[in-house]
């Protein structure tokens, strides 16, 4: 008998790392020691009993090591259990799903990334990528907003990012405290600080709803072509193959022809942003 | 999961309340016995006399009726890491809150207690969420067996209770019943609360409204519906009241008439 | 397959039949109005019907549907549930007819439900050809529903005495020779079928002001029309009209568990874009929040937004959500309103 | 032991709060009464201004336990003032309605919050320990009067379909047979409730009263009748507030009432003493059983006339089902009322006494309204009870004292919420 497509495999969770005190990262098992996901796609979560949500996968696929990451903030039913759980502990899985990001059309390109809060967890995946596969891209420039410094993700990954001179990481908090000599103020702020070739940048993007209108607009004014900008959309998603109709976006279903969606091809969309 | 050492103690109060919802939870044995098996029961004085204090789980039936009652629901709330309100007395204020909205709350005292009105104590009536901080809200007059399970199974799984904030129509719809406004009578379906299976319009009678109002509901439109069904300003505005006649803001109105 | 006639007292005998072996369902009478339910008695049978409160749809995606079982605990499992009942569906209009093959195409298409498509592959359809319009709200003429060539496997239209059955598919050939006792038409009946046929084109009115085919061009310039507005201070998010829609499908999945806490079941149920949950994620944000754009992505999605991704319009016609709606909200003004004030 | 103070606050195992204060000394009882503590609701009051079409709906939220007879007695007053007459089927609806909260509201007094008391136990629950039979035999009746009430209803606790002028569902045929199936199987359940009933030690305690309840002719009083007493009189239901006589005392939220004497008793043991006759004869056996014989003057035996009511309640339920279905059930909607403006008045004998229900309506909306409350009537009687039972228990354990008064209270099955509410309205 087939297997029916909402049937999630149960994977172990080997470690879980808390990341600030709202997000914790999971390492799972990967099922055939290799997911094969590209970066930007995303994993429909179960825990039984609790229920299903879908995570962004945040590791990259050019470090698998037999295992994939999820960054994952407690908001709700299934994120709360996850945070509850203990390594070791099996969850259920299926996926990956979605267009993930357009690497292929990236090389040869610099590579502008403004996540913004968790907006890390997806765009971190590319991001390592890219940096295992430097040679191919050109200027690199991350541009990273974090509410407090207490929230800012991935502080190894930022400190190497930050060291790298092949990778310009500029950080900010919209709110400093004693702990924090570093900017302070939201996303937009680092924009000026930049010297970008628009041209030939692909701009990247992901965070909150708010954030897209005033990042697209740097970016925009920047001077980057709209078809060179990709960003990565959250809605609701109750099956992630494109049937439960949550997330549509007028015509387009977010899990399948997204999550990553390209700004020139949705900017008619005006449930979009 | 819940082992026999690990059961959760929960109690029952009651406040203002015709006790129909601890009766509906007594008659939740008959199908789920084993509810015994996950939770303890400490103090549930409409059916039994033992008496524990250290409960985890406090559900509070009806309302808050007179100042003397506030130290009572105080003294729970310090104790019990969550506050369930239950039914619509303790939800809304139910049908008690029906006084609030007397021209005077004097003058009712006194038609139902004549000249020894004043031996009785009584202000306008509360939800206990007006008295206390609550954590959760089981709806409806009664509550619903079902529903009872759902929540305490939710609140053991550590999520949210469950409780639909969407309108009685869908459940109704999906029993297919025949609907009682496209037929001309009057129904609350399209505002009210769902998780009662539409349990009156399955039964031909109306939407009463007893579990409350959905998020932002569209009122104007329910008005033009009902006045469409045939009732007048005052049956509609009858009906909204019915268990929702509770306003924080009329409570002060309401105490300058005692 | 040349064409068959039934004896009207011969549908008893053929339902009764089908019973040994399928589970059959059929349009019975509820108070003033019907609903497809399981035959336990031919005789309830009411192939009359005008039209019924909730489509077929329900067989094949029931309003809560099992989806797996599981146990809870240290380790985990969880296991599909695809059980499926073969079943006859009696009685379907061709509007309804078209809605399945729309849910046909939904659920196999880039990803197969195999919920839906086991099920799907177990039932029959024998449908039923409307000589007269059920009611003043139906526009099956507009959408092209009003009669059927395909997607039933026997198609029965009433004459005086008899109904002429045409097969659309081997396996409803099978059926009709397995079960029922049908001999072929004659001239006469053959005549009396076409005479039948003709006579039903104009009793039926078109409600629409422009062809269907031109809703996908006319709705996409009407993303910001005012009308939407309109509809949503009317509208009381009830939910009823996608719920009675035959061509809706959105779900939402939830896990029950026993009271133990050791093993569970995950459900499907039936979801409406009209309520205000419906596109909410964490954090507070809503990307429909207000009324007027739910209302908006129901219209879109019958007319532009399910006919992008699937080639068919979304809408089979039946007018059960104009029926439904107690804010006497209709699908047919709103279009007929968006293409008369087009500019 | 000189001195004995019991302060019962709140008792347990019954509907709504009250305590009981005994405070004696050198054997001497200085003070012995029931306080009704529970928070006024204002019934009576809040109910004017409101659409006759929703008072039973209201008022049946007096009391969740017997919410069946105040939406019957409320419906059938309004039915009076606003001239509907039910039909046939109607009437018979009410009636097995009626049976189902009867037989519930018995089971949950006899089985659950009486019963415990003689296995020594708390409550039900760890009773599930001791005799886990007991429990669920207890469980399947309580079921089974519950389901019976929701085919008609939709629900026992506060009924739905039960409308002025009948009710907006009948039962489909099918669920009437298999209801039927299903009491004749429960009848093993009433005789072994019956058998333990029989068994149990009862305490010892006469006090002879007037006892009130309705009487009708040709079957056991429950739904309409008329006013009887033991003490000879009778009198229309119109004329009820010759019986009640209320008047009110400072420790109670509750209204007392009296007639011929200083206090009466309503009730199971009421309707037994006065209607003995028309009981149900299989009822009449389990009252054999049970040794009783009208007069009984034993408080405590108000449970045993409880268990012989369940009886008849379930002999008469499948009676009444079969004159439905050889009458053939009809789909019929409720009878429309004829005026909008009257005054009307009704009663019935809920499980726990005679039940009065009074209203006014001018153009549709109530404007006064009264409602008498049987437990409210049972106080005056309960407290020479517990006056006469003190001087006789005053000798034992003050924990067995406190037990033996919290019986009393308990056999009266009182419905403390309820009684809150009352109070003889002039009407003008
Ligand atoms: C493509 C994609 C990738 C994602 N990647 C990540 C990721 O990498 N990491 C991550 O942490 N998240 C991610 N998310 C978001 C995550 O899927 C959602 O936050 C999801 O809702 C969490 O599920 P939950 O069961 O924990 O929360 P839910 O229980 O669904 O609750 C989520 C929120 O919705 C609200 N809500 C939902 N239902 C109700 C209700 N009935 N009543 C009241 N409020 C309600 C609550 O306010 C709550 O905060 C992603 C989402 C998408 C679409
Ligand atoms: S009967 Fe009431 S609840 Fe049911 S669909 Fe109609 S309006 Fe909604
Ligand atoms: S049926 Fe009517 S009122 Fe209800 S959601 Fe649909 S359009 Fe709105
Ligand atoms: S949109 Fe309305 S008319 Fe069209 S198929 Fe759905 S219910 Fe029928």
């Amino acid at each position: 008998m087939t297997k029916s497509i909402y049937t999630p495999e149960m994977m172990s969770v080997l470690e879980i790392e808390e990341l600030t005190p709202f997000e914790k990262l999971f390492t799972i098992e990967s099922p055939n020691g290799e997911l094969g996901h590209d970066p930007g796609q995303f994993m429909m979560v179960s825990i039984l009993g609790v229920g299903e949500a879908p995570i962004s996968i945040s590791s990259s696929p050019s470090r698998s090591n037999g295992s994939f990451e999820l960054c994952v903030r407690r908001v709700g039913d299934l994120t709360n259990a996850m945070h509850a759980l203990e390594s070791g502990a099996k969850i259920g899985l299926r996926g990956p799903y979605g267009e993930g990001f357009p690497i292929a059309k990236m090389r040869g390109k610099d590579l502008l990334f403004a996540p913004g809060g968790l907006g890390l967890a997806p765009l971190r995946s590319l991001i390592n990528q890219v940096i295992d596969e430097r040679a191919s891209f050109g200027r690199v420039t991350i541009l990273y907003g974090a509410k407090d410094p207490e929230a800012l993700l991935y502080r190894d990954e930022l400190e190497e990012w930050l060291e790298r001179d092949d990778v310009e990481c500029l950080i900010t908090v919209d709110n400093g405290d004693e702990t924090w000599d570093g900017n302070v103020g939201v996303i937009t702020t680092l924009f000026p600080k930049i010297n970008i070739n628009p041209r030939n940048t692909v701009a990247i993007t992901c965070g909150p709803p708010i954030m897209y209108r005033f990042v697209l607009m740097e970016l925009l004014g920047k001077g980057i072509p709209e078809s060179q900008i990709y960003l990565s959309l959250e809605r609701r998603m109750k099956c992630g193959v494109g049937k439960c109709g949550h997330c549509q976006i007028e015509s387009l279903y977010c899990c399948q022809d997204g999550p990553v969606f390209n700004y020139a091809e949705i900017k008619g969309y005006e449930e979009a942003l | 999961m819940t082992k026999e050492n690990t059961k959760v103690k929960v109690a029952f109060f009651d406040f203002a309340s015709c006790e129909g919802c601890q009766l509906t939870i007594v008659d939740a044995l008959q199908t789920h016995l084993s509810l015994l098996d996950v939770v303890e029961i400490v103090q549930f004085r409409e059916a039994m006399t033992e008496k524990g204090e250290d409960y985890l789980i406090a559900f509070v039936e009806g309302s808050c009726n007179r100042k003397s009652d506030e130290e009572r629901l105080f003294k729970i709330r310090e104790q019990a890491a969550l506050v369930v309100a239950l039914g619509a007395c303790a939800h809304t204020g139910g049908v008690n809150a029906l006084k609030n909205i007397q021209p005077s709350l004097q003058e009712t005292r006194e038609y139902v207690y004549g000249d020894k009105a004043d031996w009785y104590e009584v202000y306008p009536t509360r939800p206990i969420s007006a008295v206390i901080d609550v954590d959760a809200f089981i709806p409806g007059c009664p509550i619903d067996r079902g529903e009872f399970v759902k929540v305490v199974k939710n609140v053991l799984l550590g999520k949210r209770p469950g409780i639909p904030d969407y309108p009685v129509c869908v459940e109704c719809k999906l029993k297919e019943n025949v609907c009682l406004l496209l037929e001309g009578k009057p129904c609350l379906g399209p505002i009210s609360r769902a998780g009662c299976g539409a349990i009156c319009p399955t039964y031909g009678d109306g939407c009463e409204g007893c579990r409350g109002i959905i998020p932002h509901p569209n009122e104007n439109a329910m008005k033009d519906v009902l006045d469409e069904a045939g009732l007048t300003l005052n049956e509609i505005m009858a009906r909204f009241t019915m268990y929702n006649a509770y306003q924080e803001d009329q409570i002060e109105t309401a105490e300058k008439t005692i | 397959m040349k064409l068959q006639v039934l004896d009207k007292a011969e549908i008893s005998p053929l339902v009764e039949a089908l019973m040994e072996d399928y589970r059959v369902v059929a349009p019975h009478a509820k108070g003033s109005k019907f609903t497809f339910e399981t035959v336990t008695d031919p005789a309830d049978l009411r192939l009359d019907y005008d039209t019924t409160i909730l489509p077929p749809k329900k067989v094949l995606q029931p309003t809560k549907d099992r989806l797996a079982t599981f146990t809870m605990g240290e380790i985990p499992q969880i296991e599909d549930v695809l059980e499926v009942t073969p079943t006859v569906v009696f009685g379907t209009h061709t509007c309804d007819l078209k809605g399945i093959q729309l849910l046909d195409e939904v659920f196999s298409r880039d990803f197969d439900d195999t919920k839906y498509t086991a099920q799907r592959k177990e039932t029959f359809l024998i449908s039923i050809e409307c000589l007269s319009p059920c009611d003043e709200n139906a526009f099956c003429k507009d959408m092209g529903t009003m009669t059927a060539n395909e997607g039933f496997d026997l198609h029965l239209t009433e004459l005086d005495d008899v109904y002429v059955v045409d097969a659309g598919t081997e396996a409803g050939e099978e059926l009709l020779a397995k079960y029922g006792s049908a001999r072929e038409a004659t001239e006469a009946e053959k005549q009396e079928l076409n005479q039948k046929l003709g006579a039903k084109w104009p009793k039926f009115n078109y409600k629409l002001n422009f062809e269907a085919a031109k809703l996908p061009a006319m709705l996409e310039a009407s993303f910001n029309h005012p009308i939407w507005d309109d509809m949503g201070e009317r509208c009381l998010a009830c939910g009823s009209c996608t719920t009675v829609c035959p061509t809706c499908y959105c779900f939402n999945v939830a896990d029950e568990v026993d009271m133990l806490l050791t093993q569970g079941t995950r459900e499907r149920y039936w979801d409406s874009c009209q309520l205000e949950e419906f596109a909410a994620v964490a954090g507070g944000e809503n990307f429909r929040e207000g009324r007027a754009a739910r209302q908006r992505h129901r219209l879109m999605r019958k007319g532009k937004y399910i006919y992008e991704k699937f080639d068919e319009l979304g809408c089979v016609g039946c007018g059960r959500c104009v029926r439904t709606c107690v804010a006497k909200i209709s699908i047919v003004e709103s279009f007929n309103t968006i293409y008369n004030g087009r500019k | 032991m000189s001195t004995v103070n019991v302060n019962v606050h709140h008792v347990t195992r019954v509907e709504g709060h009250g305590n009981i204060v005994l405070n004696a000394k050198n054997g001497n009882i200085e003070e012995c009464r029931f306080d009704v503590v529970e928070a006024p609701r204002l019934f009576e009051g809040f109910v004017r201004g409101r659409p006759y079409t929703e008072i039973n709906h209201i008022t049946s939220r007096i009391c969740g336990i017997c919410s069946v007879g105040h939406s019957t007695t409320s419906a059938m007053a309004t039915e009076k003032a606003l001239g509907a007459e039910l039909t046939e089927q109607g009437t018979l609806l009410r009636k097995l309605l009626f049976h189902g909260e009867i037989l519930d509201s018995h089971v949950l007094h006899t089985y659950y919050l009486v019963a415990p008391d003689f296995f020594g136990a708390g409550s039900v629950i760890p009773l599930i320990a001791i005799n886990r039979a007991v429990v669920e035999r207890a469980l399947r009746l309580k079921k089974l009067a519950g389901d019976l009430c929701a085919i008609i209803a939709g629900r026992h606790t506060h009924p739905v379909s039960l409308v002025v002028g009948g009710f907006t569902h009948t039962p489909k045929e099918q669920e009437l047979r298999e209801m039927r199936k299903r009491l004749v199987a429960g009848r093993e359940d009433m005789d072994a409730s019956v058998e333990l009933f029989a068994s149990l030690d009862w305490p010892q305690f006469e006090r002879e009263t007037e006892y009130i309840s309705l009487t009708k002719d040709d079957e056991y009083a429950f739904v309409d009748g008329r006013i009887k007493t033991s003490d000879g009189f009778e009198y229309p239901v119109k004329e009820y507030k010759k019986v009640t006589n209320e008047y009110m005392v400072p420790n109670s939220t509750a209204k007392w009432t009296k007639h011929n004497r200083d206090e009466y008793m309503v009730g199971a043991l009421a309707r037994f003493n006065n209607n003995f006759d028309q009981l149900h004869p299989k009822a009449k056996e389990a009252a054999a059983a049970l040794g009783m014989e009208p007069m009984v003057t034993n408080t405590f035996l108000n449970s045993g006339a409880q268990v012989v009511e369940m009886v008849h309640c379930l002999e008469d339920s499948i009676r009444i089902i079969d004159e439905l279905l050889e009458k053939g059930i009809q789909q019929e909607d409720p009878v429309p009322v004829t005026t909008k403006d009257g005054e009307g008045w009704a009663s019935c004998d809920v499980p726990r006494g005679i039940l009065f229900h009074h209203y006014k309506y001018e153009d549709g909306l109530c404007t006064e309204a009264n409602c008498i409350i049987p437990t409210n009537q049972n106080y005056g009687n309960l407290t020479a009870d517990m006056r006469k039972l003190a001087p006789q228990i005053i000798d034992q354990p003050q924990e067995k004292i406190r037990l033996m008064l919290e019986m009393l209270v308990r056999a009266y099955d009182p419905c403390i919420s309820c009684s809150t509410h009352l109070l003889d309205v002039k009407f003008v």
